[in-house]
């Protein structure tokens, strides 16, 4: 097809396994100059693996990898990283005691020399301007803790995109990005493609590797499966090819009514955040929650939680007023949440699958406060096969799962909870389209049980295949709530640039 | 659909838990120990050698199984050691012969360690202060009311019944083994088995996510500090009837130990992993070396740079394993 | 410091000569009763006691001495940490025209007097004692203090002078138990593992390490066989004698190096004449003796 | 535009840094307690009397300089209480009078302590060992070498300029307050102006980003744990300098004074955050608590139990600004 040295990087026969699980067996990949080549595969396919593979995070079993002429297999990462390319990672990798400049330029102060001066004011500058010219709004001297973690999101791409670098490795860079971040960082790689930057974009959003893919390379099960150009795949084709089966609807359609009101909001404030919040979930029913970046729909649920309690209004469960001020009390009042931070607030790196998954209903398995092992290990395991949870047993920690598999621990752990009223925000972050299948499916069952759902979603197509109703925020307001028929793309946006 | 279904392995009881798997390197290297230990002395083999060791163990490693909580959760206990002082002299206050009977002892003792185990985690959990510095503070404050109480003198004379119960034996074992034995049980069960123990784990994992999983933080933490502190004074207790004397002094130093044993052990100071087994086998790993250099009469300096190197050369071995699993 | 000059001036109106005290560690129980004695005395003669506790660092020490010379205090009593390290201490306070007291044991550099005893005195007759006692033959073994610290260094020196002196008494193993009960009785218990029934006398160089030996001894069924000789006579260590169990204890005389302490700090700040050097004498109590020394 | 630069607070530039607004409330109850002190004792507010507190406090600062690097970075440094004795042993054996000149002892004396330090720093990088094992080994080995090297006696009859160094006084000011305030000044620079200070923050604020960021994990450990031995070189030698002669024994549980002073100036003991002004803070607060309580002649037992409740009250009050910051 094409001669060796069109490519930049080059990979062959790549093996890694972990204390006996093979995540990668013998895979090959060929990125060309200026291309945006995208790495597809199920969640725990071995996608991220291959990557921290390619920056020299780890150390291959076997296989050679090779960049511009140069073998970089056993290379460090700094070394990597020097030579030219850089990743955006899954995990988001940034120190929160630090500011954003400090994070961009993070390991290349002076050149990364250890003892030399550090000049923080120009850093800061530089990263002002690289913010400005990325059009993203963040102060570079605000800490990272700060941040929402989509702004951490902006600031890992800044990061990585001010290096320099021929290859970019982008690891899921928008599961966290409402569509204008999405299209921001589109711009972005299109400007670097312009200038020669191959990329190597991986996502589990169908439509954003039809709209910038030039390649696809698809893994299954840790096996290299092929490599195309983008337009000879189609989606079904390619989804079969990473699935190994057919799906045929992903949106599932249901026919349960609206039932009784569930849960009630009013009046809710919190200073700097949002005010004036006021809505009703009924049974039975999928409430979405639209906006931009920062318009505060995962405050509005986290004080609904009791995770960050609001400052003034007023909450009612089934007509009666409650007052919610720790997760517990929600717990109490059957109100399950799956965060969007799954890394902060969603699971426990140690413990296993069974363990996280049974955690907020442990009393549940219990007697005497004592843990019935083989009714908890039992549930757990029902769990992983409806999940479809990939991991070696349900001992292994979490910590080990690929993220994708993460998320379904965390959204498995609150199914179990059998909440009468859960709140969903982005719940199919980074979650293949297999599974994001089973999820709908699942959230389905539950609408169908006569669960009040709220879904926080920044993937329109997610909210308006599944909502009821859509609440939009715009910075903090309520600009309107809108039913399955008048909601739209367009009438969304509409109302969520609304000031 | 059957593809999906072999991904699940079956449940994990029966088998052996990645997170466990880190003991039996320490036990291996524990053996191996005592295997040069009996090949160099003829006297450590004997029963009554390996009787004495864990006698001598027993008082460290209760000190370390409350400190193995504490440090799951992800907190520290420095005041342990000020505890075994306090809980100690206050019990032999009321262990003098002919006065209370001896439950009234180890009542009051008891009753003193978990209330002082009960303020640190009262603090710790009204304020940010840190655990070390709450413990620090609480320790030298400890430190002084053992004095204060005992007017820095020690509290002797007391009565038989009570200096068995850390001095004597039934059927010929030690009651401190016997004691040894039983909350080493009871301790793992509260780990491993139960509600509350499972929480301690996802405390000290992911603080946010066991608060966002509904698990009241404070509660669990007050529990694991007074627990602790139970288990400090329990130490102070036998300690107490073991030298037949309630001394002000005592337990000076002791955290350390308790802490190494249970790190030894292979619980992680970052909190959310950790067992009982292991913290048992890093306090027999002390007490079997400290023995051994005993025996072997090994000069007292040298004893120090041994003992050292040991313990590191131990932990050293136990993470190889680790490192293979990446 | 012009004007704490005049604010002492003024504060030395009620003419109450304050005495400042740094004490070794207020958590040894002979150190405490050396202090009590000093308290008794000082209130006896209307005179002001400031007492800090050193807690066993010669460092502290000093900085609490340049701390009493700061305060301007008319006598300083130090209970010295150590020979050498504590020596400083001695030197400012001469410096700054305060008379120091040594009490209790000694430092290099010399102090305005000294009241005390020999540290390496009570270890020879501990180690006497035990000579005796098997007819200058058998097997011992020592237990240690803080190794390096000025008692254990005097005591182990006085020891090993009588040990030179009958070679046929053999020290087979010496290790340090920290001043303390339980250490030493899990140390006898090892030592009992090793040695078994060649051990014949014990010396301890503190009566808490003493009775954790003869703890471990009783309970292997041992202590008939074997003497266990210490320092320091505390009232338990006293009982202990009486009951038999320990063989022998040296009694420092803490009443009267407290009060002798106090009383030529008080000379020396009123410039009347003092002894350079009381010396206390240490005694031997064994069982035949001890009624005189039992309160 | 505008409306969204008002949601991230928390900006530093040129105000006051979040991270480092702790101290300012820490500074206040320090200076509370000082006017406390010496509105009722007329000996505390002297020339004299602060120049004793600041030369008490120097060499718990230095050491508590050099585990605040290593905390920084998420590790621990328990050895350095004997890295003084080593040190000081070292140092004192080549200062006798008459044989090498006064530099002799300081740079054999800094070699010895940034070996120990590199000893350290290699065993943690390495190993997986956790560094409080780590450390607690090389403390233990280090205490036996010191009495090795001395034969378990004090090495004394030092050279008078020997003694100068930390002893003397330059124009009436303390040698001890000059190299207090210069290394005060060092640390300040290495640790916010330089690359390797920042890569301090980033190892101990996330390791995983560090190490993703190209850091060499290995290589920033080794410097920081190597700096902290260093450190306690220079305090060890200084107090050998002070007290004339080199103990053995000396430097014994100065470890966790020196991370008491970091933690309550507010070093995180998770890592990542820290200051050098906060740890000097901490440094004096414990000084002027202890030089205060000797000042009012508090009885030694209840001294400690004031300190305790001091020093927990003073961290509960600096921490409740934070509570305010959420
Ligand atoms: N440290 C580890 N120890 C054990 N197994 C691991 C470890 N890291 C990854 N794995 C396993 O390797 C496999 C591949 O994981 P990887 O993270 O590469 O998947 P992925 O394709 O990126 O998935 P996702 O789309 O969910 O991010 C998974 O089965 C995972 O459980
Ligand atoms: N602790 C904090 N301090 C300062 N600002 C914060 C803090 N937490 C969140 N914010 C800011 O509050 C705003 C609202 O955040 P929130 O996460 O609720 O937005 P959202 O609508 O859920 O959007 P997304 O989740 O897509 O970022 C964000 O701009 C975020 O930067
Ligand atoms: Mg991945
Ligand atoms: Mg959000």
């Amino acid at each position: 097809m094409n001669s060796h040295q069109d490519y930049i990087l080059q990979v062959r026969g790549l093996t890694k396994t972990f204390a006996g699980v093979v995540a990668l067996d013998n895979v090959q990949l060929n990125i060309r100059k200026g291309e945006v080549h995208a790495l597809m595969g199920e969640n725990g396919a071995g996608k991220s693996t291959l990557m921290k593979l390619l920056i020299g995070l780890l150390k291959p079993d076997s296989g050679e990898i090779s960049f511009e002429g140069t073998d970089l297999t056993t290379s460090h990462v700094r070394e990597v990283m020097k030579r030219g390319i850089s990743m955006i990672h899954q995990e988001m990798q940034v120190v929160p005691e630090l500011t954003v400049a400090q994070n961009i330029f993070l390991g290349r102060e002076a050149n990364g020399k250890l003892f030399s001066w550090l000049n923080d004011r120009n850093l800061t500058e530089r990263a002002g301007q690289l913010l400005k010219q990325m059009g993203v709004n963040i102060r570079p001297d605000s800490q990272m803790k700060y941040l929402s973690v989509a702004q951490m999101q902006m600031v890992e791409i800044a990061k990585a995109i001010s290096n320099n670098a021929r290859v970019i490795i982008m690891d899921e860079p928008t599961s966290a990005l409402s569509d204008k971040e999405v299209a921001t960082l589109f711009g972005l790689i299109s400007d670097l493609k312009q200038k020669g930057v191959a990329i190597i974009y991986i996502s589990h959003k169908m439509e954003e590797i039809f709209t910038i893919a030039d390649t696809i390379t698809v893994l299954r099960d840790g096996k290299y499966m092929a490599t195309k150009p983008a337009a000879e795949f189609d989606i079904h084709t390619l989804i079969t090819m990473m699935v190994g089966r057919e799906i045929d609807t992903l949106f599932p359609v249901s026919t349960t009514r609206p039932g009784k009101e569930v849960l009630s909001v009013r009046q809710l404030c919190r200073k700097g955040k949002f005010s004036d919040i006021s809505f009703d979930v009924y049974e039975g029913e999928i409430l979405g929650i639209a906006g931009l970046m920062g318009a505060g729909r995962t405050e509005v649920a986290s004080a609904i939680y009791g995770l960050d309690p609001a400052d003034s209004g007023e909450l009612y469960i089934k007509g009666e007023k409650v007052s919610i001020n720790a997760p517990q009390d929600a717990i109490g009042h059957g109100i399950g949440y799956v965060s969007e931070d799954r890394k902060k607030f969603g699971f426990i790196p140690h413990l296993s699958v069974r363990e996280n998954i049974t955690l907020a209903s442990l009393p549940k398995y219990a007697k005497g406060g004592v843990v019935q092992a083989k009714s908890e290990s039992e549930t757990a395991n029902v769990m992983m096969a409806d999940l479809k949870i990939k991991a070696s047993s349900s001992a292994q920690p979490v910590k080990q799962l690929s993220g994708g598999n993460q998320q379904k621990v965390v959204i498995g752990k609150i199914l179990l909870s059998s909440p009468s009223i859960i709140i969903l925000d982005e719940p199919t972050r980074g979650i293949d389209i297999g599974a994001k299948a089973e999820i709908y499916k699942l959230i389905n069952q539950l609408k169908e049980t006569g669960t009040a759902i709220i879904l926080i979603s920044s993937e329109l197509p997610e909210l308006l295949g599944m909502s009821d109703r859509i609440l939009v925020l715009a910075k903090g307001h309520q600009t309107a709530v809108l039913s399955a028929r008048e909601a739209t793309q367009e009438t969304i946006m509409h109302y969520a640039m609304e000031v | 659909m059957e593809k999906d279904s072999t991904l699940i392995k079956g449940g994990d009881y029966g088998g052996i838990r990645i997170r466990d798997a880190g003991k039996y390197v320490l036990l291996i290297v524990l053996v191996a120990i005592c295997i040069a230990l009996a090949m160099t002395t003829p006297r450590f083999f004997t029963v009554q050698n390996l009787m004495i060791i864990v006698t001598q163990v027993s008082i460290n490693a209760l000190l370390a199984f409350g400190v193995t909580f504490v440090i799951i959760t992800g907190g520290i206990d420095l005041s342990i050691g000020s505890i075994v002082a306090v809980t100690g002299v206050v019990a032999a206050s009321f262990a003098h012969p002919d006065t209370y009977p001896v439950i009234v002892p180890i009542g009051v003792g008891l009753l003193a360690g978990l209330l002082f185990g009960a303020f640190n985690g009262f603090v710790v959990t009204r304020t940010k202060v840190p655990p070390f510095i709450v413990t620090l503070g609480t320790m030298t404050i400890g430190r002084g009311l053992a004095l204060i109480l005992s007017k820095g003198r020690p509290v002797s004379n007391l009565s038989d019944s009570f200096n068995f119960i850390g001095g004597g034996k039934v059927l010929g074992v030690p009651t401190l083994i016997i004691i040894l034995v039983v909350f080493f049980v009871v301790c793992t069960v509260i780990l491993k088995k139960t509600v509350i123990g499972r929480y301690m784990y996802a405390v000290g994992g992911n603080e946010q996510a066991a608060k966002a999983s509904g698990i009241q933080l404070s509660t669990v933490k007050m529990i694991v500090y007074t627990l602790c502190g139970g288990l400090a004074a329990l130490a102070g207790i036998l300690l107490t009837s073991r030298i037949t004397t309630g001394q002000p002094n005592a337990g000076a130093g002791f955290e350390l130990d308790a802490i190494a044993a249970a790190i030894i052990g292979g619980t992680s100071t970052a909190g959310g992993a950790g067992t009982m087994t292991g913290t048992l086998l890093g306090a027999l790993l002390i007490g079997v070396i400290s023995n051994g250099l005993d025996l072997l009469n090994v000069t007292s300096y040298y004893q120090q740079v041994v003992m050292g190197i040991i313990i590191i050369g131990a932990v050293v071995l136990d993470s190889l394993k680790h490192t293979k699993n990446g | 410091s012009q004007s704490s000059t005049s604010e002492k001036g003024q504060n030395s109106e009620s003419k109450k000569l304050v005495v400042g005290v740094s004490m070794l560690s207020m958590q040894n129980e002979f150190i405490v009763n050396v202090h009590d004695a000093m308290v008794k005395k000082a209130e006896a003669d209307g005179v002001e006691l400031i007492t800090v506790d050193a807690e066993r660092s010669a460092l502290k020490q000093v900085e609490q001495i340049e701390s009493f010379i700061a305060q301007k205090v008319d006598a300083i009593i130090m209970n010295p940490c150590e020979v050498e390290a504590s020596s400083p201490a001695v030197t400012k306070a001469l410096a700054a025209k305060i008379p120091i007291i040594n009490v209790n044991s000694e430092t290099s550099t010399k102090p305005t007097a000294f009241v005390g005893s020999d540290d390496v005195e009570s270890a020879r007759i501990a180690m006497k004692y035990i000579a005796e006692k098997l007819g200058g033959k058998g097997n011992v073994v020592m237990m240690h203090g803080y190794m390096g610290q000025a008692a254990q260094i005097k005591r182990e020196q006085g020891a090993r002078e009588i040990l030179k002196q009958y070679p046929n008494l053999k020290l087979i193993a010496h290790q340090t138990g920290e001043w303390d009960r339980a250490k030493a009785m899990s140390l006898m218990e090892n030592w009992i593992q090793s040695y078994g029934g060649q051990i014949n006398a014990v010396f301890a160089q503190n009566d808490e390490m003493g009775l954790g030996a003869v703890k471990a001894l009783t309970d292997a069924g041992l202590k008939d066989k074997v003497i266990v000789v210490s320092i320091d006579a505390i009232p338990d260590g006293l009982q202990a004698v009486k009951k038999g169990t320990l063989d022998a204890t040296v009694f420092q005389n803490a009443e009267q190096q407290g009060s002798k302490a106090i009383e030529t700090a008080v000379k020396a700040a009123k410039g009347q004449a003092y002894d350079k050097e009381t010396l206390i004498p240490f005694q031997l109590v064994t069982k035949e003796n001890l009624a005189k020394f039992l309160k």
